[in-house]
C-alpha cells in the first residue's frame, strides 16, 4: 500500500526521475515517506481524461507527471484529408465549451490565407457569437472551479445562466455545444429576428447573475484560503512556460491577443485587460470574473453597433487557397488559439497545426502544484480551466 | 496500449516509397465509387496550374541584416501575407533561437510545430513560432533537415517547449537532442510510426489493428 | 395494563435507573427504529434542501415529491453487489462498518429525550458519550486500511487525524459547561446528561447564555468542532469527493456503503443532541422562567399538534398544486395519504394536549408532558440538522492543513481560555 | 443525585453480574492473546481495542464508571487510534518476514507464569482479605471520589495531589520533548 509497492515506485521514478523532480537524488523514491498516487484517467476533478501522477511525501507533492492523450483523435491528420470547407466542423471538437472560439480562429486564419475579409456585419455576429461563448465557458469553469474546491452551489447557478447563452446559440444556428457557426468568408447564418433583443436581455439578465456568483465566492473565508498563494506563478515564468490566457494576465501580464493583434472587429470596441497582481488562484478567479464583465460590455457595444450589410464575403464555392503558409491567432476563453496552415494549392490543407491553450498551460501544472498540497492538485488543475478535448486534439 | 504493441506497422510504411497521401478517396471508391465534389476539385487540383497568389518576398529589416551579416548565407528571410519568417540552416538552431531570445526580445515561443515533404531531400521543415511582448511581432523560424536527423532542444531556452518538442517527435519522429523526456506524449507508448508524416497508412494500420485483435476482416 | 408499564409512565426515573428492563429494552428499540427512520427522513430532507438550495428539484419521481426515495435507496442498496476488493483484508473489511455503527448507536442509550426519556442516566453520560463516540474514528481508519488502495488510506489518515485534534477543541468546550453545572449550593458538578439539563432548569438559563459571552463561544466551539467531528462540509476532508473520490469509504459498496452512511448521519444526530443537551437546555421548551403558568403551558403544549397540523397542511397545498393529469394520479392520492396521516397524528397530539392539560400525576398529564420534552429536543436537533445541510450547500471544502490549523491554533486556545474565564467568573460569582 | 446513585446500586447489583464478569474475563484474555500472537499488526491492534473495551466493562461491573470511561476515551478512542495511525504508516509486509518471538521468548514465558503464579497465590493466601460479598458502596459518585482523592475535599489538600500534578509535568515534557524530536527531523 504505502511503501510495498516499491514496483510501482519504481515504473514512476523510471518515467519521471528526470523530467518530475530533476532536483530530488534518486534515492529519496525508496524514503518511507512517499506516496505515488494517479490521479485519474477517471478522476471526478480533473475535468476529462487527464491523468496525473503525483509523487507525495505525506500529503505534500513533489512533483507531477501528467499523462495525457487519452483523447487523441488525430484532429492535424484528419485536417489532411478533408477539404477546407469539410474540416470546419471538426475544430468545434477540440475545446467543446468554446466552439464558437475555435471555429472563429480557424475561419480566419484560412481568410487570412485566401486572402480575403469577412464584411462588418458578419465580423460583428461573429465577436457577439465569441464574447457570448467566452462568458459560458467561463461560467462552466467558474461551475465546476468550485465544485472542486468543495463548494457545490455555484455550479448549479452558473449551468442555469450558461442554458440562456445556449439557447441564443441554439436560435442562431441549430446547435448547442459544438456549433459550427461561422463559414470561411463570414457566416451562413443571418441572424434570427429578435436576436438583438436577447442579447441585450441576457446582457441585463446575467450582470447580476455574476454579482450572485461573487457574492458567494469573493469574499468566502474559506474559498479565498483555499485559493489565495494557491499555485502561484509568476509573469516571467507564465511567459517562459508559454502560458497564456487568463493565467498569464492574473500574474500580472496585460497582454491578450484581441488588443495585442486585433481579429474580427475587436479593435473597435472599447474594453479592459483585467490583471491580476499576485499570479494565484484567486486572481485568476478574480480576472476570469472580470473578463466576464468585459465580455458583456463588448455584447453590448456589438449589438448596439451591428451593421447592416452582407454576412459573406465573395469566396469561392470550391475553396483552394494559393500556395503559401500563415499563422493566425485568437485570444480563445483559455488562452492565445493559433492555427498555422500550409497550402499546397489544393482543396485541402497540406498541414494544419493547431496551437492549443490548454496543452501549453497544462505544462505550468508541474510548476504550480509542486510543495503544495494534494487538495490543492484539484484547485489548480481547475484554475488552469484546460479542456481535454483541445489538450488530446 | 499493450495490444497495439504488438502489431508491426514500422516495416512497410517507414521503407515504402512515400505514397500520395490519398486514404479518404481510396476509402471513397471502395465504397463504390461514390465522388464528392472535393474529391474531384482534389484530382482537378493536381492536372490544373496553381491559382494565382500572393508569393513571398525577401524580408528586409534591421533583425534581418544584424545576423545575415552574422551568418551568411545560412539565413533567408522573407515575408508573406506581412508575416515573417527566417529559414535557416539546422547547424545555427540553438545559437539563434537563443540570440532571439535574449537579443531581440522573442521571449515567448508560442509553438513547434514541423510539415512533412517527403519528396525533399530534407524531408522535414521543422517551424518555431515566436513571439515578443516588447515588440508585438511575431516571428517564424524554420529549419529543414533530413529523415532520421535530429535537432537540438530548445527546453534550456523556452521552456513552454518541453511538450511542444515531445509532440513534434509524436507526430513526425524527429528526435531533439537535450530534451529531458524525449518520449511521445499524445500517443501510447508502444505505437508504432509517427501519425502525421505523409506515408504513414491509416487504413493500413486500422485493417492489420483489427486483423490481430478482433481477428475479422476489417470494415473499413 | 400491567404493572411495569403503567409503573414507568408515572415514574420520573429513565428505565435504566429504575431497573426497569422492560422499559429499557422498549427504549432501546424506540431508539434504534428512530434512528433508523431519522436518517432515512434525514437523507430525504438533505436531498431536497440542498436541491432547492441549488435550484433544482431534486428526487420527483418515486413517490410524490421523493418521498419514497429513502426507502427505494435503502432496497437498492440491500440488493446490490456486495464487493470486496481482491486486496482487501477481508475481516478488518467486513468489521470495520460495524465499528463505525456500534460507536455511532451505542450514544443513544444516555442520551435524555427528557427527565425520564432515556435509555439510562449514566452517572458519567456525557464522558461515556464522548468516549464512545470517539470510538467511531476507528471504523473510519480501520476501512481506510483495510481496502488496501490508496484514497481510501489517505482519506482514513486525514480523518483520524482530524477526529482526534477535534476532539481536543471540543472536550474543552464541554468541560467548560460541565463546569457550569456546579455553580449552586453544594458546588458539585455533574457528568450525567440528564443532570446537566437539571442544571440549567435550577439555574434558570440555557447554558449557551450562561456568563454571556462565555457559554455562548463554548457552544461555538463545540458547534464547529462537532461539524469537523462528523466529517460534514466543510470539513469533509475524509470524503472529499474531488480529490480522494469517496475518501475511506471508496472501496465500499452496497450494504456496507450504507451502513457508513448510516453511522454518519447518526453521528450527526447524536452531536447535535449533545449541544442540545448542553447548551441548549435540553428537552426545556424555550423560556420557560419568563413564560409561566399554565395557560403558557398550554400554549406550549399545543406546538406539537399546530407542527404536524402545518406539515399537513404543506402535504395538502401539495395535492393541490400537482399538475390535474391522469398520470399524477397516484401520486396525488399518496400525498394525500401522507397528509390525512400527518394530520391523524396532529389530532391525537391535540386530544392528548387538551386531556394532559391539568398539572397532575394522572397518566394523560404524564404523557403530554413526555411528549412536549421529545418534541422540544427533537425540533432543536432538527435546527442542526438543517444547518449541515446549509454548510454542505454554501461553504467551499477547508484545506487539510488548514483545517488543522484551525483546530488547533484557533479553536484550542479560544475554548481553553473560555474554560479558564468560566472558572474565574464561577468562582468570583459564587 | 445520591439518591438516583442508590437506587442504581440497589436495583441493579444483581443482574446477571457473574455471567458478565466470566463474559468479559474471558474476553479480555483471549482478545490478550490474539495480541500477541496474531501475524498482522493491525489484527492485533483490533484485539488489543476490544481487550481495552472488556477491562472498561470491568470497571464499569466495579461501579468505577469513570474509571471505564476514561479507559475508553483515553486507550480505545486515543492511543489507539494514534497506534493505527503509525501501524498505517510502516510497512507491514515487513512484519511478516520477520521471526516473531526472537530469542527471548523463555524469559518472557518465566516472568509470565511468575506472575501468574503471584496472582494465584495472592488469591489463595489472601482470600481472607477479600470479602466474600460485595463491597459497601461508598454514598459519593465514583467520580466524586476521584476528585476527592487528586483535589481533596472542603478545602482540604487530597492525598495524591502532588503525584498527580507530577505526572501530568512529566506528561507535559514527554509532548515537548515528542515535538522537539519531530521538528529537529523535518
Amino acid at each position: 500500500m504505502t511503501l510495498s509497492d516499491e514496483n510501482a515506485a519504481n515504473i514512476v521514478a523510471g518515467t519521471t526521475q528526470d523530467h518530475v523532480s530533476g532536483n530530488d537524488s534518486p534515492k529519496t523514491y525508496l524514503d518511507s515517506n512517499e506516496l505515488i498516487i494517479n490521479m485519474g484517467p477517471q478522476h471526478p476533478a480533473t475535468h476529462g481524461v487527464l491523468r496525473v501522477i503525483l509523487k507525495l511525501d505525506g500529503e505534500r507533492v513533489l512533483g507531477t507527471e501528467c499523462v495525457i492523450g487519452y483523447l487523441h483523435r488525430g484532429v492535424e491528420k484528419i485536417a489532411e484529408n478533408r477539404t477546407y470547407a469539410m474540416f470546419n466542423p471538426y475544430v468545434d471538437r477540440m475545446d467543446y465549451v468554446a466552439a464558437v472560439s475555435n471555429g472563429l480562429g480557424y475561419c480566419e486564419a484560412v481568410e487570412k490565407l485566401l486572402n480575403v475579409e469577412a464584411p462588418a456585419r458578419a465580423k460583428y455576429i461573429r465577436v457577439i457569437l465569441a464574447e457570448l461563448n467566452r462568458i459560458a465557458s467561463h461560467q462552466l469553469w467558474l461551475g465546476t472551479h468550485a465544485l472542486d474546491i468543495g463548494a457545490m452551489t455555484p455550479l448549479f447557478y452558473t449551468f442555469r445562466d450558461r442554458e440562456e447563452i445556449l439557447k441564443i446559440f441554439e436560435k442562431y444556428c441549430g446547435a448547442r455545444l459544438t456549433t459550427h457557426a461561422f463559414r470561411i468568408g463570414g457566416c451562413l447564418y443571418e441572424t434570427y429576428a429578435g436576436f438583438e433583443k436577447e442579447v441585450k436581455n441576457f446582457v441585463k439578465f446575467v450582470t447580476p447573475k455574476i454579482d450572485e456568483y461573487e457574492a458567494l465566492l469573493t469574499g468566502n473565508r474559506i474559498w479565498m484560503e483555499r485559493t489565495k498563494n494557491v499555485g502561484v506563478i509568476s509573469g516571467p515564468d507564465c511567459i517562459a512556460l508559454g502560458v497564456t490566457g487568463p493565467v498569464l494576465r492574473a500574474s500580472g501580464v496585460q497582454w491578450d491577443v484581441r488588443k495585442a493583434q486585433p481579429y474580427a472587429a475587436y479593435s473597435e470596441f472599447e474594453f479592459e485587460i483585467p490583471v491580476g497582481t499576485t499570479g494565484d488562484t484567486y486572481d485568476r478567479y478574480l480576472v476570469r470574473m472580470s473578463e466576464m464583465r468585459q465580455s458583456l460590455r463588448i455584447i453590448e457595444q456589438a449589438v448596439n453597433g451591428l451593421p447592416e450589410g452582407p454576412i459573406m464575403a465573395k469566396v469561392p464555392k470550391v475553396i483552394k487557397p494559393p500556395v503559401g503558409e500563415i499563422y493566425h491567432s485568437i485570444e480563445s476563453p483559455k488562452g492565445e488559439l493559433g492555427y498555422f496552415i500550409v497550402s499546397d494549392g489544393t482543396t485541402q490543407p497540406y498541414r494544419l497545426r493547431v496551437r492549443p491553450p490548454s496543452f501549453v498551460n497544462l505544462q505550468a501544472l508541474d510548476v504550480m502544484v509542486r510543495g503544495l498540497l494534494v487538495a490543492d492538485v484539484v484547485a489548480v488543475i481547475g484554475t488552469i480551466d484546460i479542456v481535454l478535448g483541445e489538450v488530446d486534439r | 496500449m499493450a495490444r497495439t504493441m504488438a502489431v508491426n506497422y514500422g516495416s512497410q510504411t517507414m521503407a515504402e516509397e512515400i505514397k500520395p497521401p490519398v486514404l479518404l478517396s481510396s476509402s471513397a471508391q471502395k465504397t463504390g465509387g461514390e465522388t464528392s465534389a472535393a474529391k474531384a476539385a482534389s484530382g482537378k487540383a493536381a492536372t490544373a496550374k496553381n491559382p494565382e497568389g500572393p508569393v513571398p518576398i525577401p524580408w528586409a529589416a534591421p533583425l534581418v541584416e544584424k545576423y545575415r551579416s552574422q551568418y551568411g548565407s545560412g539565413l533567408e528571410a522573407q515575408t508573406y501575407l506581412g508575416q515573417n519568417y527566417v529559414t535557416v540552416d539546422s547547424s545555427l538552431i540553438p545559437n539563434f533561437l537563443r540570440q532571439l531570445r535574449d537579443d531581440e526580445q522573442f521571449d515567448y515561443c508560442v509553438d513547434i510545430t514541423a510539415v512533412h515533404y517527403p519528396k525533399r531531400e530534407k524531408q522535414f521543415e521543422v517551424i518555431w513560432i515566436l513571439y515578443s511582448f516588447a515588440r508585438n511581432e511575431r516571428l517564424r523560424v524554420k529549419v529543414h533537415i533530413a529523415d532520421g536527423a535530429s535537432l537540438p532542444s530548445s527546453v534550456s531556452i523556452w521552456s513552454s517547449t518541453n511538450w511542444l518538442e515531445r509532440e513534434v517527435f509524436d507526430m513526425f519522429g524527429i528526435q531533439f537532442v537535450g530534451h529531458p523526456n524525449m518520449t511521445r506524449i499524445l500517443l501510447p507508448e508502444g505505437w508504432k510510426g509517427h501519425p502525421l508524416r505523409k506515408d504513414y497508412g491509416i487504413l493500413q494500420q486500422d485493417q492489420e489493428w483489427v486483423q490481430i485483435n478482433l481477428g475479422i476482416e476489417s470494415g473499413q | 395494563m400491567p404493572d411495569f408499564v403503567t409503573s414507568y409512565l408515572g415514574s420520573t426515573l429513565t428505565p435504566g435507573e429504575a431497573g426497569n428492563q422492560f422499559w429499557a429494552l422498549v427504549y432501546v428499540f424506540v431508539i434504534f427504529a428512530g434512528v433508523s427512520l431519522a436518517v432515512m427522513s434525514m437523507n430525504w430532507l438533505e436531498r431536497k434542501a440542498l436541491a432547492h438550495f441549488q435550484i433544482r428539484l431534486g428526487p420527483m419521481r418515486t413517490g410524490p415529491h421523493g418521498l419514497l426515495q429513502p426507502i427505494a435507496d435503502a432496497i437498492k442498496l440491500l440488493l446490490k453487489e456486495d464487493i470486496i476488493p481482491a486486496g482487501a483484508d477481508r475481516f478488518v473489511f467486513w468489521v470495520a462498518p460495524l465499528i463505525g455503527l456500534l460507536a455511532a448507536f451505542t450514544v443513544y442509550t444516555v442520551i435524555p429525550f427528557g427527565p425520564s426519556q432515556a435509555v439510562s442516566d449514566m452517572n458519567i453520560g456525557i464522558l461515556f458519550m464522548l468516549g464512545v463516540s470517539s470510538l467511531g474514528v476507528l471504523g473510519v481508519v480501520v476501512a481506510g486500511w483495510a481496502s488496501n488502495s490508496n484514497y481510501p488510506l489517505i482519506g482514513a489518515l486525514r480523518s483520524s487525524a482530524q477526529m482526534v485534534s477535534y476532539e481536543v477543541a471540543m472536550g474543552l468546550a464541554v468541560v467548560s459547561a460541565i463546569l457550569m453545572t456546579s455553580l449552586n449550593e453544594t458546588g458539585t458538578g455533574t457528568l450525567s446528561m440528564i443532570g446537566i439539563v437539571r442544571a440549567q432548569q435550577e439555574q434558570g438559563v440555557w447554558f449557551i447564555f450562561k456568563f454571556f459571552p462565555l457559554g455562548l463561544i463554548a457552544f461555538i466551539v463545540f458547534a464547529i468542532a462537532m461539524v469537523a467531528e462528523t466529517n460534514r462540509a466543510p470539513f469533509d476532508m475524509a470524503e472529499a469527493e474531488s480529490e480522494l473520490t469517496a475518501g475511506y469509504h471508496t472501496e465500499y459498496s452496497g450494504l456496507r456503503w450504507s451502513l457508513f452512511m448510516l453511522a454518519e448521519y447518526a453521528a450527526m444526530i447524536s452531536v447535535s443532541s449533545i449541544a442540545v443537551t448542553l447548551w441548549l437546555g435540553g428537552w426545556m421548551r424555550p423560556f420557560s422562567r419568563l413564560l409561566r403558568g399554565s395557560a403558557w403551558d398550554l400554549i406550549f403544549s399545543l406546538f406539537p399538534a399546530v407542527t404536524f397540523m402545518g406539515l399537513a397542511a404543506v402535504a395538502f397545498v401539495g395535492v393541490v398544486r400537482m399538475p390535474r393529469r391522469s398520470d399524477f394520479k397516484v401520486q396525488k392520492i399518496g400525498l394525500a395519504v401522507f397528509g390525512w396521516l400527518l394530520g391523524f397524528i396532529a389530532l391525537m397530539l391535540l386530544i392528548i394536549a387538551i386531556a394532559g392539560r391539568s398539572n397532575g400525576a394522572a397518566i394523560p398529564s404524564t404523557v403530554n408532558q413526555s411528549i412536549g420534552y421529545i418534541y422540544w429536543f427533537l425540533l432543536k436537533v432538527a435546527v442542526f440538522m438543517y444547518l449541515f445541510i446549509w454548510y454542505r450547500a454554501t461553504w467551499p471544502r477547508y484545506r487539510f492543513d488548514q483545517l488543522m490549523r484551525v483546530g488547533w491554533k484557533v479553536l484550542l486556545p479560544i475554548s481553553l481560555t473560555v474554560l479558564v474565564a468560566t472558572a474565574i467568573v464561577g468562582i468570583l460569582l459564587s | 443525585m445520591n439518591s438516583a446513585i442508590n437506587a442504581t446500586n440497589a436495583t441493579m447489583a444483581p443482574v446477571a453480574t457473574p455471567y458478565f464478569f466470566y463474559g468479559l474475563a474471558t474476553l479480555a484474555i483471549v482478545s490478550a492473546f490474539l495480541v500477541i500472537t496474531r501475524r498482522n499488526v493491525v489484527h492485533s491492534a483490533l484485539a488489543l481495542i476490544v481487550t481495552l473495551l472488556s477491562v472498561a466493562g470491568l470497571y464499569l461491573m466495579l461501579y468505577a464508571p469513570f474509571v471505564a470511561g476514561v479507559q475508553i476515551i483515553v486507550y480505545a478512542g486515543g492511543v489507539m487510534v494514534l497506534f493505527l495511525f503509525v501501524i498505517m504508516l510502516v510497512n507491514i509486509d515487513r512484519s511478516y518476514k520477520e521471526k516473531r518471538f526472537s530469542g527471548l521468548w523463555p524469559i518472557g514465558l518465566a516472568a509470565a507464569s511468575a506472575l501468574f503464579t503471584l496472582f494465584l497465590f495472592a488469591f489463595i493466601k489472601g482470600r481472607a482479605l477479600f470479602p466474600d460479598r460485595m463491597m459497601l458502596l461508598p454514598e459519593s459518585s465514583n467520580t466524586q471520589q476521584i476528585a476527592g482523592l487528586l483535589y481533596g475535599d472542603a478545602g482540604k489538600m487530597g492525598q495524591y495531589t502532588f503525584a498527580f500534578e507530577i505526572a501530568s509535568l512529566l506528561l507535559l515534557v514527554a509532548i515537548l520533548a515528542a515535538v522537539v524530536m519531530t521538528k529537529k527531523r523535518a
